[in-house]
């Protein structure tokens, strides 16, 4: 994005629907609200209106104020100016439960559960219902099992919630906010890692929560999704409101130009070439690698400039096939090489110095480390390769980092701000600028792109591909199938936990994959 | 006679307190008694724990060298009511005579009040004392301040012009003692120390010495226990007087257990009261000890 | 506005300074004499000597306390430790005719295999920190008094006695020393990357060790190095009164080390530290101790007054309190604009 | 198969069937139900501390003045009853309301400065021994036929034992703090906080309120247990209870209960304390321990249980996995 020099587009005429509301009360309607931090202006003179039975989609690049607005919003920041009125009255709440009795249901982004609670517990934290003054668990269960079936979800809800995946975790947090009677329901990347399946249910229960007059605020980074489910569109940039749009009169190259500033010609996803012009050198190695109750054995190997997609539905095993091959859990049985190295049995960081990179799925509790500022994030891994004994001069930490903001577009006042403070998409560049300075020999990403905005997108894409011109092998494991599609010189496709069968060269298609994930 | 006598210790909590128990273990093995110890770790809440195992386990007696005066009515009746016969070591408590067979304890107060005499004789009466007190609280404490006090009552000239707690510690006794120099700018305004026990007065010994004030010549020090090291120091020239605090109470207290069992009747306080001891014994006192 | 900006990046530096400053001076407004700094058979003598001379067991402590809490744990078997070290420079040193630099050795190793212990059951047994060291905590005192025979061991040498009282160009030997360990460890937190390592591990173990971060390796090394300083503090405390006294030597100097540790801004669920303000913390709190001292307030009046000052301190350095000050002041001024420092409202897990 | 959740507890009440059969096996006194009684009876106010420190442990608290709030409910209940001639139950009310205030204060204090529950509750540790030396110096007997009656209440059991008032008050608060734990609101806001502060704000637990209310529940136990300590001893004194912060965290802890937060039972506090309880018995039974032997013993069989404990937790979830 380094290229990326914010053009501003004139969106001042397609300035819209707000008109042709007016004739009735909006559900929701911000007036001029105003947030900053310490260093930055998260929301400036913010206005929108939301209608009864209308989904809002609200966009934006990383760190435009999404989130901001949402927590603004339902009080969990203090305001600096500004009126919310709900149904027509001023409100101002106090804290996320404040707003829950006002009628504003919402689903945070990350996964904001209490891990260590049991999956019911968390569904009902706050709204058990009791028998004599006291909760009572059984219904407590029964009303548990509800809310889960309502998002598709089987599992148990006795156990706890941090023995779930990621994916599963985001379904349980939406399932909770349908708990409540609400007016408004704010959702905030809600799809960041599900799958279509998924998808597809939750946006059977939004329409219908539509039809029984909600209003419902939705942020994603998938246009698709976007104009397959909203209404209309609310555009943020640098915090502040661009404007709101008709869904079906906004095309979306006019969408991305209002997002980012620019046109979307650059955006556009370049032809992927399926087959590998290089010798064939072998890098990663798995043979016969496999866990008890975990992964069945499974061979692969990645050749040095080859990128392997990993694919399945959700608890399909994709993410155990990362950490086996990473070694963050050690298989049972089989081999793992690299290059020429055994990695078996060695530790991480062995792995890590013969070349070993791995961004894992769950940013909040594998990737960042909040307390810490972005530069230290950011040369944490090569730190810790180096050992500690050899520090990475100040000058060089903050040549890298600069130059990883800078190529990435990260979005941070300066590199000494804790990455605890930045938007989620911002955090995820971050982690992944980690491992990208390292050159590490092959890089393991999974869901590397969960919460990156477009513009972002296509960059990451574009240096993974860049990455593996020059030799470096990757496996990708990740949940958007077009996203795979585009560069992956092979998918592996994982079912119940184990690799069902591996798509090469001109196989790997969204249809051949859906195709052998259903069989 | 094979006896299964129970003990129930404070803890360990200074030199003369393991002195202590030293002397009663030894004087029940020398008996062939069957000693259960039990340490409390200066918890008056263990102690009453002890004493119920100990009922429970049906001993034939029960030493109790109690951390505080008061608590002890219930598990005493407990005792009395399994008729097993409690000895007070080295202390008594605030509970009916009746409850307990005898204690065998010298009187802090006492010890308090010869100090104080002592030191009104070596100084006619005129005198500006400091004062090291023990842990807050503790009766130790409170009582040997009491005993003194009541002597100096007596005498307008003598005054406590500070009183700060050592915590019967060697570190808090210096440490409290160059705070003392400092704040009165040196010893000219000190003509003694009253040190509640004998480790505060040695850590003070050594506060004043590094001060470059000299004990016993700029100030007097007294203080209470009288274990081996004060010997050594007034051997030394650098105390003035202790009063002992006699650790060898197993004897009189089996004997008192024995007698109980043969229907005699013991006294409610067998006392154990030390001397005073100066200088001029010390060396003497010094070799017997060590 | 620019000296504004300068306050608020410098709060949390400046207001454990102010505290000690503020100590400092309404000590001396009751105390006459308290700043008074004299020079005696050439070497610095007055009560702030003695506070920086009593201090220095403390900071030791507090230094190692530092690095365990970064990692996530405490250390509560820091006094036991120190206990056990005294008395083996005692024992040591009555009983047999080992040169003095094999006594203290021989001291510190025990201190380090104390430290080896903890570690070892924090980071290969994974016991909670705190139960983990409350066992040696319980235990430490006995082996203490085992090696003593419950008796407080009374040594007599030069080079110990120097150590314990000792001055060297002015100030008192042990400054020297506690001035060179905290110089040493800030280096090597600060110019290696071990300060980050330990700061990440504190903060969040699991990222830490994906990105090949040695946690174990590390936990265990903290936990040694917290037992040599306790062993150092305890060499000092033994010689400072030429005698090992089991039973009392360092008792809870750990809540104190732990208390200066947090008066710098550490959080104890792990992550930033700041040795250097830790410093100020013990600073603070000896302070505190000799200005009691030296006040001639009864003796059951300690404790109330410690308390309420303690309180006092925390309550003027929460960034709350600037917070709310600054939000009422301001208000009158322009009405609606919040104050700065809002984001630390939103500190992830927060844990109390 | 076992729920992994209960699988700490569990195991913590192996080791004290295990440990309470092995004094069975070696001393004949042991057998008696007495020791099973007094075993209640002699915890009771280190386990009601104990159960009060739970829930400040779950929230990922701590609460270093328990002890001293021990000491200080006693100096000013026997103040108020000989010095008022009030009558005990009232010394008592006012007593326990002066506990949850004190609690409560120290909760303002933490959730709205923001101040770590360590210092905040450090400074309770000094202040309130401090205001118990200022009430009273000297150890005091309280002398109260109603004090001494309840004192005497006792329902006897088979052989010599018998359930006291104060196991038996201990009991209730023991009853009274599961079901707080487990079937109130309050009780899963407690194990959220514990679980993930910041994301418990986001879910609507109203955190400040819950902090509040968690040191104001700890005061109330503290207090509760400095009430029964006085019914206990019959009697107050300031230095009572020194040190008993860390054996009730001990007894927390021991039961399985994470001090990060989150996890345990108030149930698994009651089995800690009991171990604990057994673990002094045993060497006060054994008897031939000198002072240092003692703290050794203690330490070790601390080690020993902990490690137990830890080894059949990992030897049931590998069973299981197989
Ligand atoms: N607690 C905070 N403290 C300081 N700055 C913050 C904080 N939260 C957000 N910011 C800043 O506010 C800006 C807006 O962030 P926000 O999280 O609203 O972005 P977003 O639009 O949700 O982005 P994303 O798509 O990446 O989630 C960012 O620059 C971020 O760094
Ligand atoms: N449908 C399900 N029912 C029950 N448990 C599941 C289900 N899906 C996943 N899990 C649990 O979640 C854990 C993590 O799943 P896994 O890592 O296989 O997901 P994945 O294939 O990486 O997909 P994603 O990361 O998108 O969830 C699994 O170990 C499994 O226990
Ligand atoms: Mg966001
Ligand atoms: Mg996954």
């Amino acid at each position: 994005m380094s290229h990326l020099v914010k053009e501003n587009v004139q969106v001042k005429d397609t300035l819209i629907v707000e008109e042709v509301q007016s004739a009735v009360r909006p559900l929701l309607e911000i007036k001029n609200l105003s947030k900053s931090f310490t260093g930055v202006q998260a929301l400036n003179d913010v206005s929108l209106q939301i209608q009864q039975g209308e989904i809002r989609a609200l966009l934006g690049e990383n760190g435009a104020g999404k989130s901001t607005l949402i927590k603004v919003l339902t009080g969990v920041y203090p305001r600096d100016g500004g009126e919310i009125l709900l149904d027509g009255s001023l409100i101002n709440a106090s804290d996320s439960g404040h707003a829950q009795r006002l009628g504003i249901s919402t689903v945070y982004q990350e996964v904001n559960l209490i891990p260590t609670m049991s999956v019911m517990e968390n569904l009902t934290l706050q709204h058990q219902e009791k028998t004599f003054g006291l909760i009572s668990w059984k219904k407590a269960e029964i009303r548990a099992r509800e809310l889960l079936a309502q998002v598709g979800l089987e599992i148990d809800p006795l156990r706890q919630l941090d023995t779930y995946s990621i994916a599963i975790q985001q379904l349980v947090a939406i399932a909770r906010a349908l708990s409540t009677q609400a007016k408004m329901l704010i959702l905030d990347e809600p799809t960041a890692s599900l799958d279509s399946d998924e998808i597809k249910q939750l946006f059977d229960l939004m329409e219908r929560l539509k039809s029984e007059g909600l209003g419902i605020i939705f942020v994603t980074h998938f246009l698709d999704q976007v104009y397959s489910i909203t209404d209309s569109i609310t555009v943020l940039r640098n915090g502040e409101c661009i404007g709101t749009f008709k869904t079906a009169e906004l095309t979306r190259s006019d969408l991305v130009s209002h997002m980012v500033g620019k046109s979307l010609e650059d955006l556009a996803p370049t032809a992927h070439d399926h087959s590998i012009k290089r010798e064939r050198t072998e890098l990663l190695q798995l043979n016969n690698v496999g866990k008890q109750r975990y992964l069945q054995p499974l061979d692969l190997s990645i050749a040095a400039g080859e990128i392997v997609g990993v694919a399945g539905l959700l608890g399909s095993g994709r993410t155990e096939l990362c950490e086996l091959a990473y070694g963050s859990v050690k298989p049972d049985q089989g081999e793992v090489t690299l290059g020429k190295h055994s990695l078996t049995k060695s530790s991480l960081r062995r792995a890590i110095q013969v070349g070993m990179g791995y961004c894992p799925e769950d940013r909040k509790q594998d990737g960042i480390v909040a307390e810490l500022s972005v530069r230290e994030n950011m040369i944490l891994a090569l730190q810790a390769s180096k050992g500690w004994w050899s520090p990475i001069s100040m000058a060089e930490q903050q040549n890298l980092v600069e130059e990883m903001i800078h190529r990435l577009a990260i979005k941070t006042p300066d590199m000494d701000k804790p990455i605890g403070e930045l938007s989620g998409g911002n955090q995820q560049k971050v982690i992944l600028a980690r491992w990208l300075i390292t050159h590490p020999a092959l890089l393991i990403l999974d869901e590397p792109t969960r919460g990156i905005d477009i513009g972002a997108h296509h960059e990451i894409i574009q240096i993974i591909k860049e990455l593996c011109e020059q030799g470096m092998g990757l496996l990708v494991a990740s949940s958007e199938l077009e996203e795979l599609v585009m560069f992956a010189h092979r998918v592996v496709v994982m079912k119940d936990h184990h690799k069902v069968s591996e798509l090469h060269g001109d196989e790997v298609s969204e249809q051949a994959i859906l195709r052998t994930i259903a069989s | 006679a094979d006896l299964t006598i129970g003990f129930s210790q404070i803890g360990s909590e200074s030199g003369w307190r393991t002195s202590e128990t030293e002397s009663i273990k030894a004087e029940a093995e020398r008996r062939g008694y069957d000693l259960k110890f039990s340490d409390a770790q200066q918890k008056q809440e263990n102690q009453i724990k002890a004493v119920r195992s100990f009922i429970a386990q049906g001993v034939d007696g029960i030493l109790l060298a109690p951390v505080v005066e008061t608590g002890w009515d219930q598990v005493l009746k407990e005792a009395q009511r399994a008729k097993i016969p409690v000895v007070l070591i080295d202390r008594g408590v605030a509970a009916d005579p009746s409850l307990y067979l005898t204690k065998v304890a010298s009187d802090f107060k006492e010890e308090g009040s010869l100090a104080a005499s002592w030191l009104a004789a070596k100084t006619n009466g005129r005198c500006n004392i400091v004062e090291l007190q023990g842990s807050v609280g503790s009766s130790a404490a409170i009582d040997r301040k009491t005993g003194f006090d009541s002597i100096i009552s007596n005498f307008p000239n003598m005054t406590i012009i500070r009183s700060q707690s050592g915590s019967f510690t060697r570190a808090g006794g210096k440490e409290v003692m160059e705070s003392f120099l400092k704040a009165e700018g040196g010893a000219k305004n000190i003509c003694a120390l009253f040190a509640h026990n004998d480790d505060m007065a040695l850590g003070a010994i050594l506060a004043m010495k590094e001060a470059g004030v000299k004990p016993t010549k700029d100030i007097l020090v007294v203080s209470i226990d009288a274990v081996p090291d004060i010997f050594k120091a007034m051997a030394d020239g650098e105390a003035n007087a202790t009063i002992e605090l006699n650790p060898h109470l197993g004897g009189p207290a089996f004997d008192a257990i024995l007698a109980s069992k043969k229907g005699t009747k013991v006294d409610k306080w067998i006392k154990a009261n030390g001397p005073l001891y100066l200088p001029d014994t010390a060396a003497a006192e010094y070799a017997k000890r060590k | 506005m620019k000296k504004n900006n300068f306050l608020h990046k410098h709060q949390k530096t400046l207001a454990p300074l102010l505290s000690l400053v503020l100590i400092i001076l309404v000590t001396a407004s009751i105390t006459p004499g308290f700043l008074s700094i004299k020079i005696v058979d050439g070497h610095l003598f007055g009560s702030l000597l003695d506070i920086l001379h009593r201090a220095t067991p403390t900071a030791l402590v507090a230094l190692g306390m530092a690095v365990v809490i970064g990692t996530r744990g405490i250390d509560l078997s820091v006094g036991a430790v120190i206990a056990i070290s005294g008395a083996v420079t005692a024992v040591l040193t009555v009983n047999t005719d080992f040169p003095v630099w094999l006594v203290v050795l021989c001291a510190l190793g025990t201190g380090v295999v104390c430290g080896l212990w903890n570690g070892i059951l924090v980071s290969v047994f994974n016991i909670q920190p705190i139960v983990a060291t409350l066992i040696l905590m319980v235990a430490g005192r006995g082996i203490a008094q085992m090696i003593t025979e419950g008796q407080i061991v009374t040594f007599h040498s030069d080079v110990l006695d120097a150590i314990g009282n000792g001055y060297f160009l002015a100030f008192p030997i042990r400054v020297w020393i506690a001035i060179g360990m905290i110089v040493l460890t800030v280096l090597v937190m600060r110019k290696t990357a071990l300060g980050l390592f330990i700061e990440a591990v504190g903060a969040n173990v699991r990222a830490s060790r994906l990105v090949g971060i040695e946690a174990r390796l590390l936990v265990l090394s903290a936990y040694v190095f917290s037992g040599f300083c306790a062993a150092m503090s305890g060499i000092i405390l033994a010689a400072d009164i030429r005698g090992a006294d089991a039973n009392n030597a360092g008792l809870w100097l750990e809540l104190d080390a732990i208390l200066a540790v947090v008066l710098a801004g550490a959080s104890l669920a792990g992550g930033r530290i700041y040795l250097l303000l830790t410093i100020v913390g013990v600073l603070i709190i000896q302070t505190l101790t000799t200005a009691i001292l030296t006040s001639g307030l009864p003796a059951q009046y300690n404790l109330v007054v410690k308390a309420t000052i303690i309180l006092a301190v925390l309550l003027i350095q929460s960034p709350k309190t600037r917070q709310w000050l600054s939000g009422f002041f301001s208000k009158n001024k322009n009405a609606g604009k919040s104050s700065a420092g809002e984001a630390s409202t939103d500190k992830r897990s927060a844990k109390p | 198969m076992i729920n992994e959740r209960n699988l700490p507890i569990l195991a913590t009440l192996l080791v004290f069937i295990m440990l309470y059969g092995f004094g069975m096996y070696q001393y004949q006194g042991f057998r008696d139900t007495l020791v099973f009684s007094n075993l209640l009876t002699d915890n009771a106010f280190l386990i009601i501390t104990a159960i009060g420190m739970t829930f400040v442990i779950l929230s990922g608290g701590i609460d270093l003045s328990v002890g001293s709030m021990i000491a200080f409910i006693g100096v000013l209940m026997a103040y108020l009853i000989s010095n008022t001639g009030m009558h005990p139950l009232f010394a008592i009310g006012i007593a326990l309301v002066v506990g949850v205030a004190f609690g409560a204060a120290m909760g303002v204090i933490i959730a709205f400065f923001e101040i770590q529950a360590f210092i905040v509750t450090l400074a309770g540790m000094f202040l309130f021994r401090g205001l118990a030396y200022l009430i009273n110096l000297d150890a005091v007997p309280i002398d109260h036929p109603f004090i001494a009656g309840l004192y005497d209440i006792y329902v006897p059991l088979p052989g010599r034992g018998g359930l006291t008032f104060i196991a038996m008050a201990m009991l209730v608060l023991l009853a009274l703090g599961i079901l707080i734990a487990r079937r109130t609101r309050f009780g899963m806001s407690v194990y959220a906080l514990g679980g993930d502060s910041h994301s418990a704000a986001l879910l609507g637990v109203p955190v400040k309120k819950t902090i509040i209310k968690i040191y104001a529940l700890s005061g109330f136990y503290s207090a509760m247990s400095g009430v029964i300590f006085a019914i206990y001893t019959g009697s107050a004194y300031p230095l009572a209870a020194v040190g008993v912060e860390l054996d009730a965290i001990a007894a927390v802890v021991i039961g399985g209960t994470l001090l990060t937060g989150g996890v345990g039972y108030v149930f698994g506090t009651f089995l800690g304390g009991m171990i604990q309880g057994i673990i002094q018995t045993l060497i006060t039974f054994d008897g031939s321990l000198n002072s240092w032997w003692t703290k050794l013993a203690v330490g070790g069989l601390l080690l020993f249980f902990i490690l137990l404990q830890k080894g059949i937790v990992v030897w049931v979830k590998k069973r299981s996995a197989s």
